[in-house]
């Protein structure tokens, strides 16, 4: 089963930098795996930490937020403030069982279309060879 | 305030386990401020458990609610229907209503999902810190409005110990050693005539070792002035 | 010579105290042998109280073995395991075991040592337990009632002169003899300097200091207690000495340095007596006492 | 006066154009943005990061291309050249020739179907030729307007695009065509070209592969560039250890004919070797040889000084002559070393900081306008006047008139549009089209009804998602009441069709399928405004960019993932709610704080657009800092200059002056700010405004070193400028004079260069040298920075026979007096020491930030920087505008610099003030965060995490949001522990519905 194991991943991107960079990975065609779907959010730093909770209740494999490049962000430092609420999620989601390495932050500048791609891939890679969420099972 | 801090998810989940239907009430005064059982704390402690329970194959019913203080009657008591209808009660508030939510369901179960740690205020924003142990009989003025009992980690009253060294605690190079923060401050007050008189031992009759500590206030407790 | 250490105190002669640490458990054979070795190469014997917050057993019983052996036991008592009552009961046994010195300790955080769960005490501290010492002479405990049969006691306390905030510490010092501290025992000093400027402070109140003289055993150790341990800073100089010195001798340094100093601290007058530390090794003290020439 | 045309013809579409057309539109003049290429950017959207923040330009420069592509009154015309000129000042009538594109940009969709198919290769211009495209091409991915062009050079005829493009927007036969126009204005901002290197033979650019232009280089490190990013060598495609840029090429060189500088290569190539190390983790040597460092701008020196001190960048003092090739593609360099001994060395790559040079056609192009050049082919200004060219009514902004930076050309971008819209005042809004819209229907209490309209656009999406099934799919989901998909959802045709949809199916949610909402959402939600929907009931589900085109290779997954996205979207739109914003009216008025040069030129030019102006000065009179300059290098009259300027000020109706005066309180927001200006004797006005402008300039600080104060032989710059304009003065004709450079600049109390020292003293000289050709003057520097086109009187010094020698910090010249003033400095190039007996010796002191700035900040609720000047709101592109709305800085209140500059930043202060004074309201609200009171427990967490400090706690002892204040960020309502704040549009149901969705 784990073998075609195809995992849900979302994407919690802000407006300004990993959507535009998303955008990017698309005019360059890049290639990565269909298993990334996005949540646009003006900034990650409206990245509720209930949102990412929520997202692995519904059934997500994985999930990552992804936002400006630290001291680039559009509003000043959401990007920071969205790495610590990604912090403590992590810690929940391994104390309750499921792994905090299913969730994951990253930065990327709008101009970064490959970073973006490469994260996607990233991430899908990692969350396979965790094998489905344990609420799946 | 009263300083909490959310249990972490494993031990809150043993406690209400065995639970088919479950009320988490949080509370919106000191533990929504110091962010460890407000709604949105509420919120997350319920996802939380709602999954580490999933995968022990459990699927209770886990219903959100906040009020406004724990530690009254009458915003408990608006709880009342809702208490009926469940199995067991998990309190997000301090130790305080965690007891106010018992007495009032005696028939009910409650479970606390915080630690109460103390009584302090924010340094920072989201960092909290002791500044009273409530031992009842106030000395403040003595130390420059510095609590030597609570910030002085052997809550000496004559003086730093030896343990004291760059202004910093023996027990940590983090804390500040709470009685060159004492003297510092009356220094700059030109009070420290103030520190010579040696102190004699505290009494802590005052203190909670008396059992439950009670206060009332006559012109306003009906029952005692009667 | 087991003499009564408040005579000693008195008599002008260069005074010298060691310690004893008590074991964790009961077998005192290898205490027993250092009591032997030490009981009459020194004026007095300190015996620890739950050293470093670390449980072990208690410096009543070891006091008046001591006492048995011959030797003249200093009995070191802590605030942080005992409230007031049972502070004041320990020290009419420790009477009534011929134990009549008592050193008076604030006592390490509870966190530092093998219990650390435990719930510390400090219903009194060392400046309170030196008075209480004092009360329990006049014939009277805490609560202020009358004693069938009072003490006498040889009060002493601690001080820090290296400590880096001279200031607030000299106001405890003040505070202790005040309380009526007879003596005091340092906290290790490595910095002659910094012991001389303690002393013209220390001079002004007419109590006798016994310098603490901690055998170092290797340049680790002094790195550590740099780091670790408040008041006491090893200068880089003896850091460098003992680093430098050849292998396995590091230990034969440490002696030689501790020798020196306390040569020096006699010679020059410095202090009217010094108080040796070796922490377990209690057995070269008398090699180091031969090697300073007292 | 009637005849007053109210639009504007922009010349030149890249960042300065971009912002004067915006700044130009805002305050009611069209636009006509004329662009050379196939789309407007410049040459900021070539580069990869911007100094001093490291900030990626595209990511700061993409809103605003796309805010000026979807402007309606914004006409953007491409491939084009300006004609003829005929007519004045107010009303040109000008002929703008189209050449032809190939393509109709109107119906291109930007799908990129034609380039895909065309054979034809071509060197990639935007990409310095490092790659290639298609004959069939678009610039770049995120390009303005987003249309392919056919480069018919190229272009063999094949005629793949033209059958392949499903909208018909290829036209072969596509012809040049003269369009014209009348425009009240004419705005230059043609910018610069890059100086060949080829032409610096010696360097061997075009010889060594390895040797590249500093502008090849920045598209090598762009992750969007021809390498994604990755830095490697041409001749063997390794990966680089050890990188050295050389400056100067083809700047201060008379060799080339290019005696000036230009301005940015120091910080450029200090930026270059930066982000270049952070590429290479492996570890990357980086050397820059340089002249004279000139790091001169607001935090560059600080910037030069950690890339040296934290990243390592080597900077070595030498101009090198020749390049010689080393080994194994190596390229090795000669150059005396900090002790004056010659070494070799060799190194992997060699960047060329190339210079600017006017652009191509410079003359024939002035001639056209009629207006002049100066020397070195830009275009001609005046000190007094930074932005007016020879001609009335033609302005000028950016590197036209002078090398310079992207902060500097924003700011004389505004300040142009301030100029022209001061000129056309009266015809505002004349040629402005609004768009109306029919009453917005009442959907509350509405059981919702989505629509879903999913785009083929072209085969793009149909290509390889099942779009029918995909439709099908969508129309089976829940709340959705109708769905179809379309060719291209975007034609024009379609909003129609989408229109009579919404009539038709009652619909009250529209969802778009299509491609990416940062384009195209404006538009779709334009369509259901006219269908009398409120806008904020519109979602986008985006199955182009982030589905189709990345997941080409596996049709089956993308379409499965449209249908997810679709489902995402359906379940977001059903919790959608209308907003609205609410008009706030604007008082049309400012308030100008400091009577300096800035304060005053700010006031004028809002003044001259018919605002009222409440101008504000501390000091008795107004004129601050330029009271005491007397002459320019340039050979002005500063105080002529001040006197008419302080006569114009007094003599204007619309200003009032507060002489003695301070701002003692400000409350309110933009567009209605409550001010009080207290008088020296205590009178309390208050004043109310809709902007507010800091002008509060600097001052030249005290001297603590160099006996200053002790002896009266050492004075400063301004004092010896003060003497030499002083014909009483007894000191006036020195024999030896010394002057010291960097006297508390540069250092650790002052990290920051204070500009216009350099320049102040080369001008003090020459005036020294002018009254006594034989007075001997020696300047003592660390780095001349005589930027731009003082050069030339750098060099007019020299050749006057003023000494110039470099001192080091660690070693300073020392001053001693033992009866005889003594300077005893050491010269690194000779190595020994220089001892020197002047009369008279000048110090080129630093300047200060205003005192008052710190009493300032804190009521504006504005940030200052570490050295206490005020801090904008964007470095690039934000350089007059504080962070907080309605509120601007100019002149030295921002940061030391000269008069000319401080003359255009308050224009440009003036330009941006006026895109809020001139609109009658400002509207409030929409995305913005939102109290719900009952559950607001007044815990602070949002007022201690809002990034702008909007939340306070009100008289109801609850947090307060003023939606006019707050950004929509959203940080508070995912911190408030109550709850109690949401973020409109992205309420949690909201966002959470869509993750659901997700799951099914």
């Amino acid at each position: 089963m784990t073998e075609h194991f195809e995992p849900e991943i979302v994407a919690f991107c802000c407006h300004y930098c990993a959507y535009g960079a998303a955008d990017l990975a698309g005019s360059m065609r890049l290639n990565y795996p269909a298993n990334v779907k996005i949540v646009k959010l003006p900034c990650t730093g409206k990245v509720d930490i209930i949102y990412l909770l929520k997202a692995f209740e519904d059934g997500a494999d994985g999930a990552y937020v992804a936002g400006c490049l630290e001291g680039n962000c559009h509003f000043i430092d959401g990007n920071i403030k969205a790495k610590r609420r990604v912090a403590r999620a992590k810690k929940l989601l391994d104390e309750i069982g499921i792994g905090g390495e299913r969730l994951e932050m990253f930065n990327m500048s709008a101009s970064m279309g490959p970073r973006f791609a490469e994260v996607a891939r990233e991430m899908t890679e990692r969350v396979r060879g965790l094998g489905p969420s344990p609420l799946r099972k | 305030m009263i300083i909490a801090e959310q249990k972490p998810i494993q031990e809150i989940k043993a406690m209400i386990a065995g639970y088919q239907k479950v009320l988490i009430v949080g509370c919106d005064t000191c533990v929504t401020i110091c962010m460890a059982g407000g709604r949105k704390e509420v919120g997350i402690i319920a996802s939380c458990l709602r999954m580490a329970l999933q995968i022990d194959r459990k699927k209770p019913q886990l219903i959100e609610d906040c009020i406004q203080r724990q530690c009254e009657w009458e915003f408990v008591d608006t709880l009342k229907d809702k208490v009926d209808g469940v199995d067991a009660i998990l309190s997000s508030a301090c130790g305080v209503g965690v007891q106010a939510l018992a007495e009032r369901f005696p028939n009910k179960p409650v479970y606390p999902a915080l630690n109460t740690t103390f009584m302090g205020m924010p340094n920072e924003h989201g960092l909290w810190v002791e500044n009273c142990r409530g031992c009842g009989n106030c000395g403040l003025g003595r130390f420059g409005g510095i609590c030597p009992i609570a910030r002085c980690s052997k809550g000496l009253l004559n003086g730093p110990c030896g343990g004291s060294q760059n202004g910093k605690c023996e027990v940590s190079k983090e804390m500040d050693c709470g009685w060159q923060l004492i003297y510092g401050r009356l220094k700059t007050l030109n009070q420290l005539d103030q520190l010579e008189d040696i102190l004699l031992p505290k009494d802590w009759s005052t203190d909670r070792d008396k059992g439950q500590r009670k206060m009332f206030r006559g012109d306003v407790y009906y029952e005692q002035t009667v | 010579m087991s003499k009564p250490f408040k005579d000693v105190l008195t008599s002008g002669e260069f005074v010298i105290t060691s310690e004893i640490g008590p074991p964790k458990g009961t077998n005192i054979d290898k205490m027993l042998h250092h009591i032997e070795l030490l009981k009459d190469k020194v004026h007095g014997m300190n015996v620890t109280d739950n050293q470093s917050s670390v449980m072990r057993l208690s410096s009543v019983a070891v006091c008046h073995i001591i006492k048995d052996h011959g030797g003249e036991p200093i009995l070191q008592m802590t605030c942080r395991d005992r409230n007031r009552m049972a502070l004041q009961s320990d020290l009419l046994s420790a009477y009534v075991l011929s134990v009549r010195n008592v050193l008076c300790l604030t006592g390490d955080h509870i966190s530092l040592g093998d219990h650390k769960g435990a719930k510390q005490v400090f219903d009194l501290d060392s400046v309170q337990l030196i008075a209480a010492a004092k009360n329990l002479e006049q014939g009277q405990d805490l609560g202020g009632n009358k004693l069938d049969g009072s003490v006498e006691f040889c009060v002493g306390a601690t001080a820090t002169p290296e400590t880096d905030n001279m200031d607030s510490q000299l106001l405890k010092f003040r505070k202790k003899i005040k309380a009526g501290a007879e003596f005091f025992q340092t906290q290790a000093v490595y910095d002659m300097s910094k012991l001389k400027s303690f002393m013209e402070h220390a001079r002004q109140s007419n109590t006798k200091i016994l310098a603490g003289i901690l055998v170092l055993v290797s340049a680790g150790m002094a790195k550590y207690l740099n780091a670790n341990v408040a008041g006491v800073t090893v200068p880089q100089e003896l850091i460098d000495e003992i680093a430098g010195a050849e292998k396995g001798k590091a230990l034969q340094k440490g002696m030689e340095i501790a020798a020196r100093q306390i040569k020096q601290i006699k010679d020059e007058n410095i202090c009217p007596g010094v108080h040796i530390m070796a922490i377990g090794k209690e057995e070269i003290v008398p090699e180091i006492l031969e090697m300073a020439g007292v | 006066m009637a005849d007053k045309v109210g639009s504007v013809l922009v010349i030149g579409g890249g960042i300065g154009g971009i912002q004067t057309s915006l700044d130009l539109v805002e305050s009611g003049l069209k636009v006509y943005l004329l662009e050379r290429t196939h789309s407007i950017g410049g040459v900021m959207a070539q580069l990869d990061k911007t100094f001093p923040t490291n900030d990626c330009a595209m990511c700061t420069i993409s809103p605003k291309l796309v805010e000026c592509g979807q402007n309606l009154n914004i006409e953007i015309i491409t491939n084009a050249e300006l004609g003829s000129v005929a007519g004045k000042a107010g009303n040109f009538e000008v002929e703008i020739v189209k050449h032809a594109r190939y393509i109709d940009d109107a119906k291109c969709t930007g799908c990129g179907v034609c380039a895909k198919s065309c054979p034809i290769d071509a060197i990639d211009e935007y990409n310095y030729g490092l790659c290639e495209r298609r004959a069939t091409y678009i610039r770049y991915p995120q390009a303005v307007p987003r249309a392919f062009g056919i480069d018919k050079d190229k272009c063999i005829g094949c005629g793949l695009c033209e059958s392949l493009c499903l909208r018909d927007a290829v036209i072969y036969g596509d012809k040049e065509q003269v369009k014209k126009i009348n425009v009240g204005s004419i705005i230059l901002s043609t910018g610069f070209e890059s100086f060949d290197p080829a032409l610096k033979q010696d360097y061997g650019y075009g010889e060594y592969p390895n040797v590249v232009s500093s502008f090849e280089f920045e598209r090598i490190l762009s992750a969007s560039g021809p390498y994604k990013g990755h830095i490697f060598r041409a001749s063997d495609a390794k990966m680089p250890e050890k990188i050295a840029w050389i400056q100067c090429v083809g700047s201060r060189d008379r060799g080339v004919e290019r005696p000036f500088c230009s301005s940015v290569c120091c910080t450029y190539a200090v930026k270059q070797a930066i982000i270049a190390k952070e590429h290479i983790r492996e570890g990357l040597d980086t050397t820059i040889f340089y002249m004279d460092m000139r790091t001169y701008g607001k935090g560059f020196e600080q910037y030069f000084n950690r890339a040296k001190n934290e990243h390592g960048v080597r900077f070595v003092c030498s101009r090198i002559h020749t390049v010689d090739p080393g080994s194994d593609g190596n390229l090795k360099l000669v150059f005396s070393d900090d002790d004056g001994q010659l070494r070799e060395e060799e190194f992997d790559m060699l960047v060329l900081s190339v210079g600017f040079k006017p652009t191509k056609n410079v003359e024939e192009f002035a001639n056209r306008l009629g207006i002049k050049l100066n020397e070195y082919g830009f275009c001609k200004t005046s000190t007094f006047s930074p932005i007016e060219t020879s001609r009335a009514g033609v302005y000028v902004a950016g590197a036209a008139q002078e090398p310079k930076d992207i902060p500097a050309t924003v700011m004389e971008a505004s300040g142009a549009a301030a100029c022209a819209e001061a000129l056309l005042a009266e015809a505002k809004g004349s040629q402005i089209v609004k768009k109306e819209y029919p009453p917005e229907k009442d959907v509350s209490g509405l059981k919702p009804r989505i629509g879903v309209f999913v785009c083929k656009c072209g085969i793009n999406i149909a290509g390889v998602v099942d779009v029918p099934a995909v439709t099908e799919y969508a129309a089976t989901l829940p709340d959705v009441a109708y769905a179809e998909y379309n060719l291209y959802t975007c034609s024009q045709d379609t909003q129609v069709r989408i229109k009579e949809i919404i009539e038709e199916k009652q619909l009250n949610r529209v969802i778009v399928a299509s491609c990416t909402p940062r384009t195209h959402e404006p538009l779709f939600q334009d369509t259901i405004r006219l269908a009398g929907l409120n806008k904020y009931l519109f979602e986008m589900a985006n199955v182009r960019d982030q589905c189709s085109w990345v997941h080409a290779s596996n049709p089956e997954a993308a379409t499965e993932k449209a249908k997810e996205l679709i489902r995402m979207a359906v379940g977001r739109a059903a919790f959608l709610e209308p907003l609205h914003t609410i008009p706030m009216s604007v008082i049309r008025r400012a308030l100008v704080i400091g009577g300096g040069v800035a304060g005053m030129n700010a006031s004028l030019s809002l003044a001259n657009q018919g605002f009222e102006v409440e101008l504000v000065e501390h000091e008795p009179e107004l004129g601050g800092n330029i009271r005491h300059i007397h002459f320019t290098l340039e050979g002005d009259k500063p105080q002529e200059y001040l006197n008419s300027l302080i006569e114009q000020v007094q003599a204007h109706k619309l200003i009032s002056v507060h002489l003695e005066s301070q701002v003692k309180k400000v409350s309110g927001h933009v567009g209605h700010f409550e001010s009080e200006v207290r008088s020296k004797k205590l009178e309390v006005r208050k004043i109310e405004h809709g902007v507010v402008i800091v002008a509060t300039g600097g001052v030249e600080s005290k001297p603590i070193e160099y006996l200053y104060g002790k002896d009266d032989r050492v004075i400063t710059q301004r004092e010896l400028e003060e003497h030499l304009a002083n014909s009483q003065s007894t000191i006036r004709n020195p024999h030896s004079v010394v002057m010291i450079q960097c006297v508390g600049s540069r250092n650790e109390e002052r990290p920051y260069c204070s500009r216009i020292c350099c320049t102040q003293a080369v001008k003090n000289a020459l005036k020294l040298k002018e009254q006594n050709p034989d007075t001997q003057i020696y300047i003592l520097y660390r780095d001349m920075r005589t930027y731009g086109f003082r050069e030339e009187y750098y060099y007019q010094a020299r050749k006057a026979g003023v000494i110039f020698i470099r001192y080091d910090e660690q070693a300073k010249p020392v001053v001693s007096n033992n009866g005889r003033l003594k300077v005893e400095v050491k010269d690194p190039i000779l190595g020994a020491d220089v001892v020197l007996q002047p009369d008279m010796v000048v110090l080129s002191v630093a300047i200060d930030s205003h005192l008052e700035n710190e009493n300032l900040a804190p009521l504006l609720k504005v940030t200052l920087d570490a050295s206490k000047f005020f801090l904008e709101a964007h470095m690039k592109l934000r350089p007059v505008d504080f962070g907080s709305d309605g509120m601007f800085l100019c002149g030295l209140a921002h940061s030391p610099k000269l008069i000319e500059e401080s003359i255009a930043q308050a224009q440009a202060a003036a330009g941006r003030a006026a895109t809020i004074l001139n609109k009658e309201r400002v509207e409030a609200g929409g995305v913005v965060s939102c109290v719900e009171e009952k559950k607001c427990v007044a815990c602070l967490t949002c007022i201690r995490m809002c990034p702008y400090d909007v939340p306070f706690i009100n008289k109801a002892g609850v947090a307060e949001i003023e939606a006019v204040k707050c950004h929509g960020c959203g940080i508070c309502a995912s911190e408030c522990p109550a709850k109690a704040i949401q973020l409109l549009h992205y309420r949690d149901p909201q966002v959470v519905a869509k993750v659901d969705a997700m799951f099914g």
